[in-house]
């Protein structure tokens, strides 16, 4: 098991040394950088999946919460908003909001004053109705007085690590409500509602202009540490400028991830761990042997999701622009969900080495897609069957192909994952 | 001839081998015991012949052929039937449909058999349209076996018939399988109520880690002191 | 009257076309479900292949100078239907079948499906290029009828199109076949066995490879009917189904998972919540403005929903259902 | 408070559709007894359990458990407070070890909470070490030595049984449930397990709570004995006085069992 | 250093559907420039296309191969705002890498600092809403409903058009969002037939949502005058449709559209087999035409200095060059003239932030065919 490891890890280095020797020292930190925030996202699936069982397929959502997290937070002040109405108007909503959430807990006890079964019910619905009525006659105006003034809400200005970590936070909190509403489901069940959830998620931030701009995009988004630019600005060369700012971004987020899997292993490796897998492996009899499955999973679940939360965040702010129209399940759900199970669910080493294998192949599925098209289109000519038309795009959608066909070998030839989930044997 | 003959049959399930070495043969009058320790092999014994796992030395002699690693869908048609130990019926199809399952491979008319069926378990006749999965324990052991013998089998292999059946039923079930045998069909059963088993049984096999330990008939290995004190309980 | 004219062309047909494109497709997906147990994810490109088989098809035919009255679409249907079914076959034996054989978790077979979904959008597009093109390959254009509801004093017309009409019909005939099928042939029962319990179907003599084959080769010919029906009635184009493949698992789950009755039920719910959350009531409630006190005319739009928001309506429908019915409005079934 | 009764059943009832699986029924377990409860298949014996153990609400009636009325509690909090069941159909943890199916039942391990996990590495080991050693014993008690590291999902049907068996000893409970534990049992080791729950009862005072149809089981370690049928409570009393009920015996044991 | 170009495409992802035509927009103006004497001392101009997936996350490490791996001179995209961005923030301002794009209309896009790097020669969405509504009223349209795609591009349309056609006296009776890719719109189209209205603007593409909005609408039968902006213009709009069932639909291109600039590249697109009514073709065709202008003015393979070139050759004053005139062009920057470039996308003005303002066009469908009616003023 070891030595597959060794050797997978070995394969791997080569593969980024092969990279780098083709794309180039900066072209390979970026592609690192980002390969090391959807491993940590891909650690995020692992807790759920791997160790929980878990079908979460709203990690979208989580990226997009965390993405629009650190524009609030990190994203330089609007004036323009701080000095009109606007903020007035939303503290106005805000106690709607807060209103509105009361009235529904009040409902909810009603029957503290005898309101019981049907009646209860009845007021409980009532009593949301209300409550959104309140907020929206609030927000709505508010809502419409920002877009037009200022644009949106803009930012705080803080640190993009404190982004970060509010991106996790935001991110605990959404969990927290999305686990109680669905983790009583059933395995695909829960998929499915995850899925649903996460679009729904993506519809309000992609709606709600005044507060993430919507399909205006937000950037740039500043960095922890010194862009390009600013390197140039001290006199590095252009290209040592990308080397060295990329280079210095990954240290950062290298030590978020390898905090992460630390404790991430540490847990695992734990009886938390096992009870996981107990649950994982039969909640009902986990129930009845003392452990509080619901919560659990909701530990479970939220732990997962602040990762992915982060995750999300780190990638906004390096690719620095937040566009809710660029998410789509297939790259950011489906792809992790490939990147754990090719990897390995269950096992943290494996999980990374999937997370940075199928980044990696999605990225030079693009030059080599189209390296192979250009000799076939060539070879082609010269056999006198004339060049493939349209060939670059043509090419680019076998980028989609390789990538399809990385999964499906992958899945045959090591259906557990490259690195398979440990038995704890002795 | 014998209807089903193990020779020294080695298999199991691709790690180290679970069987190895097994002889069995049981004739058309035969009801064959198989006893022994808890993991001895005994289901594995059974799903070997019935072709759920893989077989890798010795035969199996079935009418004639060597049926050894042949797929139930072949075995049945020819006269195989078995009922497993653990998850025996279709939990989300009533009783009624349980039992046209059993009779899947089979041409002819059915009903005749099916009234048999019921007329052995009448609780299952009064359940018929209740889907087997919100019986009790006991009911779905009677389902299970009802459906196995939906086929007309020639052999008709248990594993634990009497496992969870309250004290009258593993009578009548045991009364039901010496019924079944005068009508023409060899039993080969798995059984930890070893000595009440043992006792109607015309051939018994003790099997410990994969191997036999003892054979003979029923009666005489309860009587063996050593069989008894090892395998019976004392 | 006019306003029960338009309920009927804005919800009643209108729902009545999304839903048996979503039942078509969901019954494909809730079969493999409940055979094979897992979430056949690429089951909305093969609604597209068999789009694209069948434009192939029908361009062919046309090629040849044969012109019918009916849309060429449509008439190359059946053959169209048979070569999704083999392809199906292949897919399956080509990539699930190996994964089953050693035991895979129905996860593992879930992304699987993700990576054939890859694969069949990557040679979809290779293949036919990726811009939008039209059914009617003989220059055909699409019959519109339109009922004069005069006589009923309506001042429109209700409308319906030779597609949508045709949909109709096969979408039922199949449906009825599908029931009678299951419920009455051996194989169908045997397929619901094996969605049961499979191993003890295998064990009563089923012949468990046959019921898989069966069961893709109706997912197939099912996915082949929808992708055309749906290429038909709007465009042909590379993301055809893709992009209806969520709502499409929704009714599957609404239906409760592995239940084929369930599947249309869903279908048909999720298209008619989607097309009533964005319906304007104001259209039909207009009469009450005569009623209204002065000053209180209704306003120009009374949607229930922005249709911004359209497309989480099926999914605020199937976690509401799962809240209130956890495994589906059937009991359905689970990996 | 310390009652006699440490279960008492208080006409509980339990429907699924039309059917009334359990029906106005009280029983009561007493402190330190081992209680057998018999009765023909579909008697109601297991859904009994079920909603004891709080894996079902029931319908009407209440569960007294300790003095402490816990209807519709979770199985889980039950366990806090004392009581573990086992499953008729065995429900172990496929994906785990055998030896880690019973290291995963002690409640309160300190390893099971994230910040001990990360900040209390050594109390968590030295915690975890006892509960090997536990478990451990456990294990060879039950003769499971050999397939210790085995995936308890590939277990023989017995060996499941006995993994089922082996948890309630992992911790101190005041009460166990046992649904079924001798069915497909090997009667040898049968007869240790029933040495094992006496002594169990008799040195460290649990009390049994015990389903079997094995007569010789229930004759040997039951006393007192209460016979369920059609979801009531139709008898209880020492074994020898229900084997002497003709109804009874027509009903549940077919022909008269021979004393042993 | 190679003369080389980066197409920054969005060749799968959201707009799979257009971007080919784009991509060989680009590599028409690429042939034609190697046809005439190729680039600075007669090397040819050679170009590379790196997959944004339009999605910020993938035009990331695109964008960077083609800066850092590839060594482009400059950059012809991205079409997805968000890709656009992501790649000038990521690696082309760092880089030193002037990006054109042809087709990212994102206010965004204008406010980046970008150190005078990043242009577009796609008019913003608010003059062609604005020149849309002015032309409605003018013809004495009063009510209309309103469907946009919910991107950059449809409600930045929307937007200026509700606003402008309001602001004339017009009354908008139903401005209606509609994502890309569902199967069905009808409730889209009856929410908008349900406000009464007969007239229809479709802010959306004619090969996705925007296509089937339209045909859906003209099964329902209840609107007599359609319009469209330029993601509905293109051949394909009445290859699959019945002309007759669309007569009199309006369509506004930001688009010379006509005139010499525009016939010149109808001749040349067609040489080459290709549809120069394909959404944007235009303006990709002279994005890349204008990069090779600008590298050829700089006068050396180096990043520095295109940016300054390309605004002396794109904006007037100077003798005019036609698309395809590469050869005339190359004659006169050698001869130091000054020359103004005029594409067929419009008369290419970039701004100080690098923004073009072109004029609007307008086709009108008359008799089966789209006739052009040449600029609204
Ligand atoms: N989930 C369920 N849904 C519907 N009916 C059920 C369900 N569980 C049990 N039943 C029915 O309730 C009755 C009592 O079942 P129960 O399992 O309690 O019996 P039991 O006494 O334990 O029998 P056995 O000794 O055979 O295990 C049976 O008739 C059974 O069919
Ligand atoms: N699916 C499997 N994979 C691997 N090993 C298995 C599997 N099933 C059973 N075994 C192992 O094979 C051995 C024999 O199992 P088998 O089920 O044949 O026992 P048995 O004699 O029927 O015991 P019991 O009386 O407890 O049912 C056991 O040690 C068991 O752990
Ligand atoms: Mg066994
Ligand atoms: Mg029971």
């Amino acid at each position: 098991m070891l030595g597959r490891g060794l050797m997978l890890f070995a394969a791997m280095f080569v593969l980024v040394v092969v990279v780098g020797i083709t794309q180039g020292a900066a072209s390979l930190s970026l592609i690192l950088v980002q390969a090391t925030a959807f491993a940590l996202i891909a650690l995020g699936l692992n807790i759920q999946w791997g160790y929980g069982g878990l079908f979460n397929f709203a990690i979208m959502g989580f990226l997009m919460v965390g993405g629009a997290s650190t524009v609030f937070l990190s994203y330089p002040v609007n004036p323009d908003f701080w000095n009109s109405d606007g903020p007035m108007m939303l503290g106005r909503a805000l106690a709607a909001f807060v209103i509105g959430v009361a009235l529904v807990m009040l409902a909810r006890r009603a029957d503290r004053i005898g309101i019981r079964g049907k009646w209860k019910t009845a007021l409980v619905v009532l009593a949301w109705f209300a409550g959104y009525i309140i907020y929206r006659t609030q927000i709505d105006p508010a809502a419409a007085y920002i877009e037009s003034t200022a644009g949106f809400v803009g930012g705080l200005g803080l640190h993009p690590m404190l982004g970060w970590a509010f991106g996790g936070l935001v991110s605990a909190v959404i969990a927290y409500f999305i686990g109680k509403i669905s983790l009583g489901l059933r395995t695909d069940y829960l998929a499915i509602a995850t899925i649903g959830i996460s679009e729904i998620l993506r519809a309000l931030i992609k709606n709600m202009d005044w507060l993430t701009r919507g399909t205006m995009t937000v950037s740039p988004m500043p960095w922890p540490t010194p862009l390009p630019q600013a390197l140039q600005a001290q006199g590095f060369s252009i290209p040592d400028s990308f080397v060295f700012a990329r280079l210095s971004f990954l240290v950062v987020a290298v030590i978020v991830l390898a905090v992460a899997f630390v404790l991430v292993q540490r847990a695992y490796g734990a009886p938390w761990g096992r009870m996981m897998r107990a649950i994982r492996d039969n909640h009902i009899s986990a129930g009845s042997m003392g452990k509080d499955v619901t919560g659990r999973q909701l530990e479970l679940f939220i732990f997962g999701s602040v990762l992915m939360g982060i995750g999300g965040a780190i990638l906004s702010t390096f690719t620095q622009i937040f566009d809710p129209s660029g998410f789509q399940p297939i790259n950011h759900t489906f792809m992790l969900w490939v990147m754990v199970i090719v990897g390995g669910a269950g096992n943290n080493w494996g999980v990374v080495l999937g997370a940075f294998l199928i980044y990696i192949v999605w990225v030079i599925s693009d030059p080599v897609a189209q390296l192979i098209f250009l000799n076939l289109s060539a070879l082609g000519e010269n056999l006198g069957w004339g060049a493939i038309p349209e060939i670059s795009s043509r090419a680019l959608q076998a980028r989609v192909f390789v990538l399809g066909v990385v999964i499906t070998l992958a899945l045959r030839y090591a259906p557990r994952g490259l690195l398979p989930e440990v038995v704890r044997r002795g | 001839m014998a209807l089903i003959e193990l020779k020294q049959v080695v298999g199991g399930y691709g790690g180290a081998p679970i069987l190895n070495g097994v002889n069995i043969a049981i004739e058309k009058t035969d009801i064959g015991v198989i006893v022994g320790p808890n993991g001895a092999g005994k289901s594995t014994t059974l799903k070997a012949i019935f072709g759920l796992l893989k077989v890798t030395g010795g035969t199996i002699d079935f009418g004639g052929e060597n049926i050894a690693n042949s797929l139930p869908d072949k075995l049945v048609p020819k006269g195989l039937s078995f009922v497993p130990q653990e998850k025996n019926v279709f939990t989300s199809m009533n009783v009624e449909e349980n039992l046209e399952m059993g009779a899947f491979t089979r041409r002819d008319d059915f009903r005749q058999t099916m009234n048999w069926v019921y007329g052995m378990f009448p609780v299952l006749a009064e359940k018929r349209r209740q889907p087997a999965g919100e019986l009790s324990g006991g009911q779905r052991q009677m389902v299970a076996m009802g459906r196995a013998l939906m086929s007309k089998p020639s052999l008709l292999m248990l594993d634990e018939p009497s496992a969870g059946l309250s004290p009258r039923y593993v009578i009548e079930i045991f009364e039901t399988i010496q019924r079944v045998n005068k009508e023409g069909v060899g039993i080969l059963m798995v059984e930890q109520n070893a000595r009440q088993a043992l006792a109607f049984a015309s051939k018994g096999f003790v099997l410990a880690q994969g191997q036999n330990r003892f054979t003979g008939t029923g009666p005489e290995l309860i009587a063996d002191p050593e069989v008894a004190k090892s395998f019976l309980g004392g | 009257m006019d306003e029960l004219i338009f309920f009927i062309n804005r919800v009643l047909i209108s729902g009545t076309v999304l839903g048996s494109i979503y039942a078509l497709g969901a019954i494909g997906v809730t079969l493999i479900f409940g055979i094979l147990r897992f979430a056949h994810f690429a089951h909305g490109d093969m609604m597209t292949l068999g789009a694209f088989i069948s434009f192939l098809l029908a361009t062919a035919l046309a090629a040849a100078g044969i012109i019918l009255p009916l849309p060429m679409g449509f008439v190359v249907l059946p053959v169209a239907m048979v070569i999704t079914a083999i392809l199906a076959l292949g897919i399956d034996k080509g990539f699930y079948a190996p994964l089953r054989s050693r035991g895979a978790k129905p996860v593992t077979l879930l992304i699987a499906s993700i990576g054939v979904t890859l694969m069949m959008q990557g040679l979809i597009r290779l293949v036919f290029g990726t811009s939008t093109q039209t059914m009617y390959v003989a220059g055909e254009t699409k019959d519109i009828f339109r009922f004069d509801m005069a006589w009923a004093g309506g001042s429109r017309p209700i409308s319906v199109t030779e597609p949508q009409l045709i949909m109709f019909v096969v979408t039922a005939i199949l449906v009825l076949a599908l029931h009678l099928f299951l419920t009455r042939s051996r194989l169908g029962k045997a397929m619901r066995a094996m969605s049961d319990n499979a191993p003890l179907a295998q064990v009563s003599g089923i012949n468990t490879a046959l019921v898989v084959r069966v069961t893709w080769i109706i997912a197939g010919a099912l996915a082949c009917v929808a992708g055309t029906m749906l290429a038909l009635d709007v465009a042909l184009m590379p993301d055809l189904a893709f992009n209806i493949v969520l709502p499409i698992f929704a009714a599957a789950i609404v239906g409760g998972l592995g239940h084929t009755y369930g599947a249309i039920v869903g279908g048909f719910l999720i298209a008619f919540a989607e097309t009533l959350a964005v319906f304007n009531w104001t259209a039909v409630l207009r009469p009450l403005n005569g009623i209204l006190p002065e000053g209180m005319a209704l306003p120009a739009n009374l949607a229930l929903v922005p249709t911004e928001y359209k497309l989480t309506v099926a999914f605020v429908i199937l976690v509401v259902t799962l809240l209130v019915r956890p495994t589906g409005i059937f009991k359905g079934a689970s990996s | 408070m310390s009652s006699d009764l440490v279960i008492d059943v208080r006409n509980v009832s339990k429907r699924f559709g039309g059917l009334r699986a359990v029906n106005n029924c009280s029983l009561s377990v007493r402190r330190g007894s081992i209680t057998g409860l018999i009765g023909p298949n579909g008697a109601g014996k297991s859904t009994l359990f079920n909603m004891v153990a709080g894996n079902i609400t029931p319908d009407e009636g209440q569960v007294i458990f300790d003095g402490q009325d816990v209807t519709g509690w979770k199985p889980f909090e039950l366990f806090r407070v004392g009581m573990l069941r086992t499953f008729q159909i065995a429900h172990e943890f496929g994906q785990m070890t055998a030896l880690e199916n019973l290291m995963m039942v002690p409640g309160d391990q300190p390893g099971e909470h994230l910040i001990d996990t990360w900040f209390r590495p050594r109390l968590v080991k030295s915690r975890e070490i006892e509960v090997r050693k536990k478990a451990l014993d456990v294990i060879d008690f039950l003769k499971l030595g050999h397939v210790r590291d085995e995936l308890a999902g590939n277990l023989s049907g017995g060996q499941k049984k006995l993994l089922e068996l082996g948890r309630t000893m992992m911790v101190d409970a005041k009460v166990v449930l046992l649904d079924e534990v001798a069915a497909g049992v090997n009667k040898t080791l049968l007869n240790d397990l029933a040495g094992n729950i006496e002594r169990m009862n008799s040195e460290l005072g649990y009390t049994f709570f015990v389903i079997e149809h094995d007569m010789d089981l229930i004759g040997r370690l039951c006393d007192p004995v209460i016979v369920m049928a059609q979801g009531e409570k139709i008898a209880e009393g020492p074994m020898a006085e229900i084997r002497a009920n003709p109804a009874i015996v027509e009903a549940y044991f077919g022909t008269p069992v021979e004393v042993a | 250093q190679e003369a080389k170009i980066g197409f920054l495409a969005d060749v799968t992802g959201g707009i799979a559907g257009f971007a080919p035509g784009m991509v060989d927009g680009g590599n028409l103006a690429i042939a034609n420039i190697n046809e005439q004497g190729g680039i600075l001392d007669g090397q040819d101009l050679t170009s590379v296309v790196a997959d944004s997936g339009c999605d910020a996350g993938t035009a990331g490490p695109a964008a960077d191969r083609l800066v850092n791996a590839e060594n482009v001179l400059a950059i012809f995209g991205g079409f997805c705002s968000g890709s656009t961005i992501a790649g000038a923030n990521g690696s082309a301002i760092a880089g030193n890498v002037v990006m054109i794009s042809p087709a990212s209309t994102a206010p965004a896009v204008a406010e980046l600092e970008d150190n005078d790097l990043v242009f577009r020669n796609v008019v913003p969405d608010s003059i062609q809403g604005v020149k849309a509504a002015e032309l409605l009223i003018a013809q004495g349209v009063t009510e209309v409903g309103v469907t946009y795609v919910n991107n950059d591009y449809g409600s930045g349309l929307a937007t200026a058009f509700s606003d402008a056609f309001a602001a004339g006296g017009g009354t908008v009776l139903a401005s209606v969002a509609h994502e890309d890719g569902k199967a069905d719109y009808r409730p889209e189209i009856g929410q908008i037939e349900a406000t009464g209205a007969t007239t229809l603007v479709i802010y959306g593409y004619e090969n996705a949502g925007g296509g089937a909005i339209l045909n859906q609408a003209v099964e329902a039968g209840t609107f007599d005058l359609f319009m469209g902006g330029d993601g509905m213009a293109g051949d394909a709009l009445l290859a699959t449709r019945d002309a007759a069932n669309l007569e009199g639909m309006i369509l506004t291109q930001a688009a010379a559209a006509a005139g010499p600039s525009y016939d010149a590249l109808v001749a040349l697109a067609e040489a080459a087999d290709q549809d120069p009514a394909a959404t944007y073709v235009t303006n990709s065709y002279d994005a890349v035409f204008l990069l090779g202008l600008a590298i050829e003015k700089s006068g050396s393979l180096d990043r520095d200095g295109i940016s300054a070139a390309l605004r002396e050759v794109a904006n007037a004053p100077g003798e005019t060059i036609l698309p395809g005139e590469w050869s005339k062009a190359k004659e006169l920057i050698a001869a130091g003239t000054d020359i103004n470039y005029e594409g067929a996308s419009g008369n290419i003005e970039f701004d100080d932030v690098g923004d073009v303002a072109g004029a609007i066009n307008y086709f009108v469908v008359e008799g089966g065919t789209v006739v052009n009616k040449g600029l609204i003023d």
